[in-house]
């Protein structure tokens, strides 16, 4: 198992290389001089010349990256064009918060979607079962934003239960996980729902029934584990889509993250604290996906015997 | 083979006899007797006539782009039923109008991925070994970056306009075209008929456009439905967080950013904008799920 | 390993009249119309037909295993050694599944859970019904697996790694881990190479023997009921339509979808040079046709046999038969 | 059977939302228009005063939450004199003059001053005045503070008239003026005029990295996440025993939404809202457990245009632009008509010292004579952009756009973030623009600033120039120091900056700002509720 991983985090390396490189080219052909934005009126030629040079941007596009990359790899993200403060600071006190955001999403789409996906799964023509493929169906079709702002609406404006904005308490956690979450919940449930359906007329599950296995135990025991596979797939690919959904979470509930700061960064021509943001949630993506990647392993013994810790 | 092929006078009618004709209908009817995939696409079709027919429901110009002050906020009437904005406009009009430019930009940004998407993932399916390879490791990147995200960085970098956001959108949906063409291309290269194009000497270009993409078609359309549904919902993300259409072009995801100052006393404000755009991606939603089962009945 | 009372009088199983068809929302499959069958004690009964006779839902049924909720059992009823299998509450089939029935799938490719070591899988059999300690259930499951000749270290392996032969030995080893009194074998050789169908059946016969099971095995394959079977019942459309010992069938052969079976077969010692195929094909079992259901396809149909269903005529004790040709006014016509 | 569920539960949801909206709608009835309604509110607003006196067993030791908009920008005082980094800022340093509610200026820092001559100021500072790192403040670090400050750019034409800040000794300082500028003390009350200790601003200057600042204010600076919340301490070392905050700590939050910031208030996760959205007005005044505290403004918001642009050179298009904007549809959709439509283009607000609501009655609302007014100027149209950072402004901008869009300009709304509004202008790059401008009493304090040389590159945001309107600030601030002949000389500028048209001034938004009903010690001046170190249970 440990090979396996050490083996995935040297592969993660080049795909968050390119990654950075991708954002980095894009942000690289941003219009206008950015010594414009930091010298404001204080912009001369020889000031901007100079400020290029002390900020690496008159060298060539490849030695930039090259130079942003080694910094990277430091843990330097570079200095914001607006406060001069680094960058890595910024993300260092907002990133927490995305994260803290993203598990909640995370908690509220695995721990209700696939208990609800299981069980609808396993009994596929009850009124719970079609009540849940409805829901799921509504879920998935519900935009982020505008959910967030009806449970705002009616747990805060109407019912005055929960915090609608801030991110400082367990409370004011619920809304936004929910408006992130339900998105991915419901998807969640309908993947796990679809793919117990799937496994449960497998052979397999026939045979454990045959050998006078319980029906708990055969949904527990047999269905579960080969049934999870398609499961946490749509999870791990979900982590991404959650990064990209917490930006407008972060907006609805003003919860200061990363997607809050990565606007605001836009709205300020800030581009080393907008290349930061990105570089640092595609960077988050890579990881869930290695995550998922080892939960799979582990899950499914083919993979795991590939890597032979499989036993051990 | 070649007796087999002269049997027959053109190569077209050669393949003919591989498809099964009724194919198209047998699935149309399986479509038919899926009663919610019908439902979203009667209400897809409405949204489409709705929004071509924007203009006899609601004058652009003076019903939701003209400002009215007086009549801002004055609670829903027979007149306005949804209620006016906080300019006053009519929250109805707005939504018709909003709804061409969201199948407008929705639909080019799905054709842009699709085209480019399509175009790498057909060679990539086609090839397949170290072409397929490249190509996929250089999409896997890509993917690494949430769409949201990388339509986010497009828009930053070049600015919030029709077009950049249009475009962003469509990359930012590149390669899961080009992953779904190319499994699609994947399952068809193997089957007879292009083996059998192949064997009477048709070219790689010909045999990918003329027979693997045809029969990519069925996979893609459903692909389509859904994404168009993910770019309709992703312009109106970027327009909520005012890094999408801008103002005074009404569009669901600005109406909703402009309003929600209001919600608390003006529910329709941000409660229609909202409902539009969850009615429409249910409507592709359902479409999408119905084309796949009617399309592979196997998936049921 | 229990021992069990053997009483050859008794019968282990009997089907009586069951009717079981799937239900779905558009469209009634009669997948079995009246099935009867009795197995004694220690006897093998051979139940052959082609693909959508409705062997494998009759060999379901014993289990009380038919897929919900499609599958509905309209009528008859399963007794195992007397007692009613579907008035059986669920801790009761749960007790009887494995332990007094077991059975082997056709498929060994797909009987097994990819995610669980073969040992567990066998040792679970055990572990369920003997009452005995995880350890112990798994040494009992490797005495298994040498027994069905497959190493006992390799318990420790997932199905992935056994070639379908071994699958099939392994399915098999699950099947017999708790020596059950029937034994339900749907055709266990169908999936498998050639030579390897040999050494499978073998190896079921001889544990068969060993155990003093009785067998329901079912197969389109007369060869295989000729070398395991005691009796022989001749599946059709979801009904028994021939039925009688292996002399009964092979030789005094009434039935004339039975005589197209043998008709069909490669007769080597004849070396004929054509095959004789029965005309045409099953008929669609949610549109069966009226009356007796091979009447389309017989050479000697009648006006009657497309109006009413035959009724089981017994030629013999042993031997029996669903067939117009063999009412009173028709007989000696074959 | 599972077809007629969704059915049904499609029509369920249908059914929920509609008794939601019927929920919400229940509230919708009531009159838009705030103001209207105060007649009839239970609790209406309040006039912020000074406090006076302390109740002895007021609890002089919570800790208190402040919501506003915007996120500060910097703590280098002389970065931007944006209101939202203005509020926040002067808790953490000390002034010579602090700033009273009419913007007017109090001796803090001072403990005496005097004029030597016309043009020679002393100012005696307090001994003793102590560092957040526990230094002893001294001359130099004043002077070497307002050097600094003289030469940034965000102070501009107010230190114009300054000439040399010099140390006299350790505890004087001396500032000479190009002749008499009676209103320095009150220039020195400008935010600019922080004083940050030496060995600080040496440090900072040198890594541009202000993020860990030292004053001698009244609170120390304790943690900040950038767009989300500043933290600050109660300095106990502060100088004046007598004037020292009322409350432990201050916590301001960022809660960008108006309506959040009205919640939270309402439940009292927050003690004062400073930046209140009059859309929840008639809410709060029917709330028993708030109180809305109200105070006369000096804001004005206004539609500024970069006189510099080839678009807006020509003074008949700028003309054109007064007349086409209805100013009090722009007050019914920036404040909910929470306000007093002004006709101004010197950004006067109807108190300063000699303003005219509409000079020579030359503005109305016209297009018609709007349109007139571009034909005779010959242009038929053109594309700009409105540049806007805040809600209500965008909201306006959308409005000028479609008033604008009737006389042939294409305006396209572009919103950014208060932190690059001041680069934006300074870049050239907003050709349009809507804000606000909190203006003193005094004109001299501002038309300098706004509207001359001085002032490009700091606040005279529409680069306007004019030799003539030079002589008449001038003439203004030298003729005499009583109101009245300068009072009149103010009414000249406003009828020739009529006529000139640099900006369009549109309205001057009530001021208010909303507190649980415990909260004391709330203060608002004529731009902004202020001295937060007051607040106090």
């Amino acid at each position: 198992m440990f090979k396996f991983v050490v083996k995935r985090l040297f592969a993660m390396i080049p795909i968050i290389l390119a990654v950075t490189f991708v954002v980095f080219t894009i942000m690289y052909f941003t219009p206008g001089d950015p010594t414009n934005v930091i010298l404001g009126n204080e912009w001369s030629e020889t000031a901007s010349a100079q400020l290029k040079a002390e900020l690496g941007l008159d060298q060539s596009f490849i030695m930039q990256f090259f130079h942003y990359v080694k910094n990277l790899v430091q843990g330097n993200f570079g200095m914001s064009y607006i406060t001069r403060a680094p960058v890595g600071d910024q993300l260092l006190a907002r990133f927490p918060n995305t994260l803290i955001v993203v598990a909640g999403a995370m908690v509220f789409c695995v721990g209700v979607g696939v208990p609800i996906g299981i069980y609808s799964g396993v009994k596929p023509y009850s009124l719970f079962s079609n009540v849940t493929m409805v829901a799921g169906l509504l879920g998935v079709s519900l935009p982020i934003f505008w959910l967030g702002l009806l449970l705002i609406l009616l747990f805060s404006v109407q019912l005055g239960w929960l915090p609608s904005s801030g991110l400082d308490s367990f409370a004011s956690l619920i809304l936004p996980s929910l408006a992130l979450g339900s998105n991915y919940m419901a998807n969640v449930m309908r993947t796990t729902r679809s793919s117990m359906l799937e496994v449960i007329r497998q052979d397999y599950i026939r045979t454990a029934k045959a050998k006078g296995v319980n029906e708990r135990n055969v949904v527990l025991k047999h269905a579960l584990q080969n049934a999870m596979m398609p499961t946490i797939t749509v999870i791990g690919m979900n982590i991404g889509a959650l990064l990209g959904g917490v930006v407008l979470t972060e907006t609805v509930f003003s919860i200061p993250g990363t997607g809050r700061l990565l606007v605001e960064s836009i709205n300020k021509r800030d581009t080393p604290t907008v290349l930061g943001c990105l570089v640092i949630m595609a960077v988050c993506v890579a990881i869930s996906n290695l995550v998922v990647d080892i939960i799979y392993a582990y899950i499914d013994p083919r993979i795991k015997a590939q890597y032979g810790g499989g036993k051990g | 083979m070649d007796e087999t092929v002269k049997k027959y006078t053109t190569r077209k009618e050669f393949f003919k006899q591989y498809k099964k004709k009724s194919r198209l209908q047998e699935t149309w009817n399986r479509f038919l007797r899926n009663k919610t995939a019908v439902l979203g696409l009667f209400i897809f079709v409405f949204i489409m006539v709705v929004a071509a027919a924007a203009p006899l429901i609601a004058n652009y110009d003076d019903e939701a782009i003209k400002i009215n002050v007086p009549a801002r906020l004055k609670g829903p009437s027979a007149e306005h039923i949804f209620d006016t904005d906080e300019m006053g406009r009519d929250i109805l009009a707005r939504i018709v109008h909003g709804a061409q430019i969201s199948l407008v930009v929705g639909f080019s940004a799905v054709a842009l991925a699709l085209f480019i998407g399509g175009a790498f993932g057909a060679i990539a399916g086609y090839y397949g070994g170290k072409t397929d390879e490249i190509i996929m490791r250089c999409m896997d990147v890509f993917l690494c970056l949430p769409d949201v995200l990388l339509a986010l960085a497009i828009v930053a970098a070049f600015g919030t306009n029709l077009v950049n956001m249009t475009v962003a959108i469509g990359l930012s949906f590149t390669p899961k075209f080009s992953r779904v063409v190319r499994s699609a291309v994947m399952t068809v290269r193997g089957i007879e008929y292009v083996e059998a194009a192949r064997a009477i000497g048709s070219t790689n270009a010909h045999i990918i456009t003329n027979h693997v993409l045809i029969n990519c078609f069925g996979p893609i359309v459903v692909q389509v439905t859904l994404y168009v549904a993910s770019a309709i919902l992703t312009i109106s993300a970027l327009s909520f967080i005012g890094l999408g259409i801008q103002a005074p072009i009404p569009e669901w995801g600005n109406m909703l950013a402009s309003g929600r100052a209001y919600m608390r006393d003006h529910a329709y404000i941000v409660v229609a904008p909202g409902l539009a755009i969850f009615v429409t991606i249910l409507s592709l939603n359902l479409l999408g799920d119905g084309l796949r089962d009617a399309l592979d009945p196997r998936l049921k | 390993m229990d021992i069990k009372k053997v009483n050859e009088q008794e019968n282990t199983l009997e089907i009586k009249n069951l009717v079981i068809h799937y239900i779905s929302d558009d469209e009634v499959v009669k997948a079995v119309n009246g099935v009867n069958i009795t197995i004694k004690a220690g006897k093998t009964l051979g139940l052959v037909g082609e693909t959508g006779a409705g062997k494998t839902t009759t060999a379901l049924s014993i289990l009380n295993l038919v897929p919900e909720p499609q599958g509905k059992i309209l009528s008859g009823e399963v007794l195992l050694e007397g007692r009613s299998v579907f008035s059986m509450n669920p801790l009761e089939l749960e007790e009887v599944r494995g332990d007094k029935v077991a059975m082997i799938f056709q498929d060994p490719m797909t009987s097994l859970n990819p995610v669980h070591t073969v040992g567990a899988q066998i040792a679970e059999s055990i572990a369920i019904h003997r009452k005995v300690s995880k350890q112990e259930a798994l040494k009992q499951a490797k005495e298994m697996l040498e027994l069905v000749g497959i190493p006992g270290e390799r318990a420790n392996e997932y199905p992935y790694q056994f070639s379908g032969g071994m699958k099939q030995r392994v399915v098999i080893a699950i099947a017999l881990a708790c020596s059950p009194d029937l034994l339900i074998a749907d055709e266990p050789t169908t999936a498998l190479d050639v030579t390897i169908q040999a050494q499978v059946l073998k190896l079921i016969n001889e544990l068969r023997q060993k155990y003093h099971m009785s067998m329901l095995m079912i197969t389109h394959d007369l060869g295989i009921v000729a070398e395991v079977c005691d009796e022989v019942s001749i599946a059709y459309a979801g009904r028994i339509i021939e039925h009688g010992n292996l002399e009964d069938i092979f030789d005094h052969m009434r039935h004339p979808y039975t005589k197209g079976l043998f008709d069909a077969l490669p007769d080597i010692e004849a070396r004929r040079s054509e095959l004789k195929p029965i005309k045409g094909l099953m008929p669609d079992p949610t549109n069966l046709p009226t009356g007796c259901p091979f009447h389309p396809r017989c050479d000697y149909a009648m006006e009657i046999c497309s109006q009413s269903l035959p009724q089981t005529k017994w030629i013999s004790e042993t031997h029996c038969v669903e067939c117009h040709l063999y009412n009173d006014t028709n007989e000696s016509r074959l | 059977m599972k077809k007629h569920v969704v059915f049904i539960s499609l029509f369920l949801v249908l059914i929920m939302m509609a008794t939601m909206l019927g929920g919400c709608g229940g509230s919708s009835k009531k009159p838009d228009a705030g103001a209207k309604s105060a007649a009839t509110a239970k609790n209406p607003p309040k006039i912020a005063e000074p406090t006076k006196t302390v109740d002895p067993k007021a609890n002089l030791n919570a800790d208190i939450t402040i919501v506003q908009q915007l996120d500060m920008v910097s703590f280098d005082p002389i970065a931007t004199s944006d209101l939202s980094n203005r509020y926040i800022i002067t808790n953490i340093y000390s002034y010579l003059f602090a700033q009273d509610r009419y913007l007017n200026s109090t001796p803090e820092l001072a403990k005496s001053y005097k004029r030597l001559n016309d043009s020679t100021w002393q100012f005696e500072i307090h001994k003793g005045v102590k560092t957040h790192d526990g230094k002893e403040l001294t001359a130099d670090d004043v002077v070497y503070s307002l050097q600094r400050t003289q030469k940034g750019t965000a102070i501009g034409a107010l230190f114009k008239p300054v000439d040399k800040i010099s140390k006299v000794d350790d505890y004087t300082i001396q500032i000479t003026t190009f002749g008499p500028y009676p209103a320095l003390p009150t220039a020195l009350t400008h935010v600019s005029c922080g004083i940050v200790p030496k060995h600080y601003l040496e440090k900072a200057e040198a890594s541009k990295d202000w993020s860990n600042p030292i004053g001698t204010g009244r609170y120390k600076f304790k943690s900040r996440i950038i767009g989300d919340s500043v933290v600050m301490e109660r300095f106990d070392g502060y100088f004046n025993k007598d004037d020292k905050a009322l409350n432990k700590s201050l916590t301001f939050k960022i809660i960008p939404e108006g309506s959040g910031r009205t919640i939270a208030v309402e439940t009292k996760k927050a003690d004062l809202n400073v930046v209140f959205d009059t859309v929840d007005y008639d809410r709060v005044v029917g709330n028993a457990n708030l109180q809305l505290w109200q105070h006369p403004s000096q804001l004005v918001w206004h539609l500024g245009y970069d006189n510099t642009n080839p678009n807006f050179k020509n003074k008949l298009v700028r003309q054109a632009i007064n007349f086409a904007v209805d100013r009090k549809a722009l007050m019914e959709v920036g404040h909910n008509g929470h306000g007093t439509v002004v006709f101004n283009n010197a950004t006067f607000a109807p108190t300063c010292l000699g303003a005219v609501n509409n000079p020579g009655n030359k503005y109305s609302y016209d297009p018609e004579k709007a349109k007139a007014l571009m034909k005779q100027a010959g242009v038929s149209g053109f594309d700009t952009e409105i540049i806007v950072f805040r809600d209500e402004a965008e909201r306006m901008a959308v409005l000028v756009q479609s008033y604008l869009k009737v006389i042939g300009i294409n305006a396209t709304v572009k919103r950014i973030e208060n932190a690059v509004f001041a680069q934006t202008i300074q870049a050239h790059k907003a050709p349009m623009f809507i804000t606000s401008w909190g203006c003193y009493w005094d004109p001299d304090m501002f038309l300098a600033r706004r509207f001359t040389k001085a002032g490009i590159g700091g606040v005279n945001r529409v680069w306007y120039q004019n030799p003539e309107l030079d002589v008449m600030i001038d003439k203004a601030r030298t003729i005499s120091f009583d109101d009245k002949p300068r009072a009149e000389v103010y009414g000249q500028i406003q009828n020739f900056l009529a006529e000139e048209a640099p900006e369009a001034d549109l309205y001057v938004n009530n001021m208010y700002a909303l507190a649980n009903k415990d909260l004391k010690g709330v203060e608002i001046n004529v731009e902004m509720p202020h001295n937060y170190y007051k607040l106090h249970y």
